[in-house]
């Protein structure tokens, strides 16, 4: 093992992956003079001349293209500079990306990655703070993917390199700097595989990216109320692993299901919807979301910090679905 | 207002007896194929959404016969005459529109998504101007691995209007990409003049914004449009970059099959047929220079109409999917190695 | 009462309003000389000479000067043409139009209305076939309505035109040649309300738009199995009438939510989620939901068809809420 | 290469001392105002990001001159100057980069966000290019109501690569909307020069391709601007349609404030701020007619800076939000009316 941040940790995951193909390739805003607006692309450019490029800032044109590269025999990593932006490329993955292999009866592979940074950070307002996972939950054929970790973010990273489907990848702002065990060896996350991060068994919590260290923080202090929590990291958004959630629920008989993005119509209301189809009858309580409240992100960071959800809402949530007081 | 005018290089002279000719049977075939269509669709054999590629024959052919299979090609919704110029097979596509699983797209797709991507034609597209940015992606393909493939981009005046279409020239202008966008400028957009909503004089007006070279050709002319093609596209593969052609021509027939046309006369369209039509035009130029006669050019429609009927036959003769079949072709992997992707 | 089409009361909404306020205008691809793909605009042109118009093919613009107008004093219908097509003004929608009123602190009022047809229709193949509320429903600052019959087409296209914030207007492509009962004088359908289209006991389904009437159908063969189901038309989508949701689930004790969009990541996990969490204590079952398969929409009519939900899916997911066989 | 010129009238001759004084006010004012946000960011007392328009000010100035409070204006994420130019306060505009309640947008929407809707200052965007249709929108508003309200769009070198660009473009010129696109070239777009994604040789050349006509313009000098914007605002308010301004300029600091800018050299800084200050250059163009003397500009920027001071002064005293303020401003209802709508 090896500390490093995570943003490191994406650079490696794209360095090896370069390395290994030479069809792997990189363009978005300001990644080779700046080396990306998080330092995620740095020194990378020297490493491979031509492979990493900077483009004007024309959003329909990064998606768009990694589609036609994807089809046509290379594997494009495609940068959105900030999630947000997503919404200006939202045809290219709605109606391009995602229904490509099949309205054409799987001609053709389609193996690209869209890198988006996204969620809160201080006072970035309405337009640079969103996870946007919700914008993009209901449409077929996409693969979306969040790591929490610096080893979680380059194991995802290369795995969705090689996958031969569309993956989008959410990677936290806040999460760049922050520093974490990496396996010195080559490994790879696996798409579609959650990952128990703290066994427990009064209640489950199902959350992911940045709401992963709030959600184990919130747990470590319920512990002391003699709550005992199992926190799931769903790492893959979708197609989510359901088995590992369900499992879990019918062990705790009680769900909280946690992220960053505004709660109403946000990922966490499919996640619910699931858990209380597939197991109503374990369930103790109701399923209960923390997420953002139903506003933009605004400016002003008391506003921001009471609009975003954070470590109390999970812990009442929690202490909700026990129905104990606090 | 007179269009800036290139005089390309005159490469069509150098072809053989067999590739003029060839140009022609193409745009015949096109023909055919779309004629047959359209009946199929009004006696309801065929449905969905059809567009016709009639009347504007010659700019598929003339650019098509400058590519390779291994160049690719992104289209519209009007897609036929690209994907039959491109080298699809008739039967195959007949059996796409009749959504048969020996279709192109195994049913999936139809008329507005006809693909074929073994000969290098990505796809038509439901979404006008959807189209720009694949082929840029399949221009910087070319570039990453080094390759002279080239990639055209078709598009219609209504798509020109755009966003994707700015964001793309910018981009294969930057970066030097083997892409030449050609604009088949009909006239219309679905019911809207080009004259209307299109603010350019010429879209190839539009070149210069992007420091790209424009031009406008006789899109009814098979040999103006072979002849600027082969120098775009030449330079394109020696890495000298993108280009736009304008190729003017006529959108004979309604938007859809079924479109009322209560916007245009009768007449316009008349007018346009009977004086403009390329194949008439083209085949009238052959015999002129006595390289086709009356004979020739009737084996040359009954071949294609054979080809066309067979093709007709396949697809009714092919199996519709079976409901289980909609599982299939969303990923790379199978609905069973991940179950809950499908449900 | 009078019997007209959904597309004609589409046409008497538009122009009782541009009679009424003369800053109403409208404007889309192909609806002058045309009348609107489907005939919903036919007529009106010459009646409100230059406040009807024909655009190019640009819908970022569509959308943006949708917002821009409704800013500086006009209350503009931008028309879609087709639902799908949100996705190429999605930036538009997201993150100019629904955060404007926010994040400028409520300077001004947007009033504006984006009219998407919507839905499956006879093969039209993955790219026209969608119903995407699923799309937005994450966004705050949006209301979203869907109407199910002349009626309410006609009284939500009023309120939509009047209401002092953007409305985007879901009308299913099947629904406009169908004729229904309008009355005489002039009424407003209200935003945020949804409506009991039959009252029942054992069973309650959440629905809108096309799936209303299926869901009617449905119930109506239900009943000859002795089920009694009732059924509510949300006609808005966001905010949704949950009050009324809950009443009806208070008393049935069962809720199956049935809308024509994809299941995964659609509207019915935010109803269903709802549901759960406010009247949990009340559910004799889960919650179910019906859609179309996590598929796009195929060409083929049998693929089209299997994709798609029906009738059959939806008495199913009735009597497997109350246990039944079948 | 060398842009097409055109010779505008010279309207700036025909201003009072005032006016022309006024002129150099307004950038020296935009100036105290970005020097000191320049320092709170760095002492951390405005959080989020902020854009300067330092070495740019002769553009909102020599246009909003020709403006009037009912003309309307989209902005940038670089908005200061233009909010300034166009009549906000600057007081309610530190408090909004302060966060505080007594803020434009009631600290909701900080510097990236700045708007005064009551003098037509439509907002900076934080989506680059999100400003255009905006702008036609409003333009379509004067169309319908038959006003002579006229629409400026402010925005970027980088965001004329945007696909809004061209969309925004060509409606303008299709309707003859009373809008006027002003580019501010100052050769980056963030850590990426103009020169390197930007294809056109000059931006103005895009005009040609929406048949709009365009010209290039020194943005450091304000009577080049001025003269410009005089001559085709009054143009779009008789209905004689839209134009493309490109004003070319240069980005003295950072693109945000604490940018390390390893993408360029300090000498091509200072060289460019030496030689190319707009308001060293247009104070010594005043001296030289007489208009100005140097107590006369040290008055006026002691006054500016009293502004800023007392602006600042304002923001510190007033309040932060409240939580539940959080809940205002969605809708033009209460939350209360419509409990369900925010949660
Ligand atoms: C983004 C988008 N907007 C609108 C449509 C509806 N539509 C389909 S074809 C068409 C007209 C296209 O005109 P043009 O590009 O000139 O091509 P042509 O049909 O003349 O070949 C329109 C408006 C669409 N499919 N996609
Ligand atoms: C759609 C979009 N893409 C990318 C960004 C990130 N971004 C913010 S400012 C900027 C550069 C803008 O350059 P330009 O338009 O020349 O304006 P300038 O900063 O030079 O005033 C970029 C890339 C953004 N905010 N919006
Ligand atoms: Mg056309
Ligand atoms: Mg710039």
């Amino acid at each position: 093992m090896k500390t490093i941040t995570f943003s490191q940790a994406t650079l490696e995951a794209m360095r090896e992956e370069m390395q290994r193909d030479p069809t792997v390739f990189v363009y978005g805003e300001d990644i080779v003079r700046q080396g990306g607006i998080f330092g995620q692309f740095r020194g990378l450019p020297d490493e491979f001349p031509g492979r990493v490029r900077d483009v004007p800032i024309s959003e329909t044109m990064i998606v768009g293209a990694a589609l036609g590269a994807a089809l046509t025999g290379t594997r494009p990593v495609a940068d959105m500079h900030f999630a947000d932006f997503i919404g200006v490329a939202f045809d290219e993955i709605a109606n391009q990306i995602a229904k490509n292999r099949y309205m054409f009866g799987g001609q053709a592979n389609i193996p690209l990655v869209i890198r988006a940074p996204d969620g809160i950070i201080n006072s970035a307002a309405a337009q640079h703070s969103q996870s946007v996972e919700g914008w993009v939950q209901n449409i077929p054929g996409l693969i979306i993917v969040a790591p929490s970790s610096p080893a979680t973010a380059k194991g995802l990273l290369k795995s969705a390199i090689r996958q031969n489907d569309p993956v989008i990848y959410f990677e936290h702002k806040v999460l760049y700097p922050q520093k974490g065990p990496v396996p010195e060896e080559e490994y790879l996350t696996p798409i579609g595989k959650a990952e128990v991060r703290k066994p427990g068994k009064d209640v489950t919590i199902v959350t992911y990216s940045i709401m992963v260290q709030k959600c184990e923080e919130a747990a470590m202090e319920l512990e002391k109320e003699g709550i005992s929590v199992e926190v799931i990291d769903l790492l893959t958004l979708k197609p989510f692993d359901i088995q590992t959630v369900i499992d879990s629920v019918k062990k705790t008989h009680r769900c909280v299901v946690a992220h960053e993005a505004v709660v109403t119509g946000g990922l966490g209301a499919e996640i619910a919807s699931q858990v209380q189809e597939k197991a109503f009858f374990y369930l103790d309580a109701p399923v209960l979301r923390v997420g953002a409240k139903n506003l933009p992100i605004a400016f002003s960071s008391v506003l921001e910090k009471f609009i975003a959800a954070n470590q109390d809402d999970i812990k009442r949530a929690v202490r909700s679905v026990l129905y104990r007081e606090g | 207002m007179p269009f800036q005018k290139r005089e390309f290089p005159d490469k069509f002279a150098a072809l053989s007896k067999e590739d003029k000719v060839g140009l022609l049977r193409t745009m015949v075939r096109i023909r055919a194929f779309e004629t047959r269509v359209e009946v199929l669709f009004l006696n309801r054999r065929i449905p969905g959404f059809v567009h016709l590629y009639i009347g504007e024959e010659a700019i598929a052919s003339g650019v098509m016969a400058n590519l390779s299979k291994k160049d690719w090609i992104t289209s519209t919704h009007r897609g036929h005459g690209h994907a039959i110029a491109k080298g699809a097979h008739i039967d195959r596509m007949m059996a796409e529109l009749f959504g048969k699983t020996t279709g192109y797209c195994k049913g999936k797709g139809g008329s507005m998504h006809i693909a074929d991507f073994s000969v290098g034609m990505l796809g038509a597209n439901g979404v006008v101007g959807g189209g720009y940015n694949i082929a840029v992606g399949a221009g910087m393909s070319s570039m990453i691995k080094k390759t002279d493939q080239v990639a055209v981009c078709f598009f219609g005046d209504g798509a020109s209007n755009r966003g994707t279409f700015h964001e793309a020239m910018n981009i294969a202008s930057v970066w030097k990409l083997p892409v030449i966008f050609v604009n088949e400028n009909n006239q219309w957009a679905s019911t809207t003049p080009t004259s209307y909503a299109t603010s350019a004089v010429h879209i190839a007006d539009r070149a210069k914004g992007y420091n790209m070279e424009g031009y406008t050709v006789d899109g009814n002319n098979v040999i103006e449009v072979y002849n600027a093609a082969a120098a775009l596209v030449e330079a394109a593969r020696k890495g000298k970059g993108p280009a736009l052609l304008e190729c003017l021509t006529y959108r004979i027939k309604g938007h859809f099959v079924g479109d009322p046309e209560k916007y245009r006369t009768k007449e316009e369209v008349q007018k346009h047929f009977i004086e403009n039509d390329p194949i008439t035009r083209y085949a009238d130029w052959l015999k002129g220079k006595g390289l086709l006669d009356d004979a020739a050019l009737a084996t040359m429609r009954a071949e294609a109409e054979k080809e066309v009927a067979d093709g007709e036959k396949f697809a009714e003769d092919s199996p519709l999917p079976e409901k289980e079949d909609a599982y299939n072709d969303l990923f790379s992997f199978s609905p069973s190695e991940f179950p809950e992707v499908v449900k």
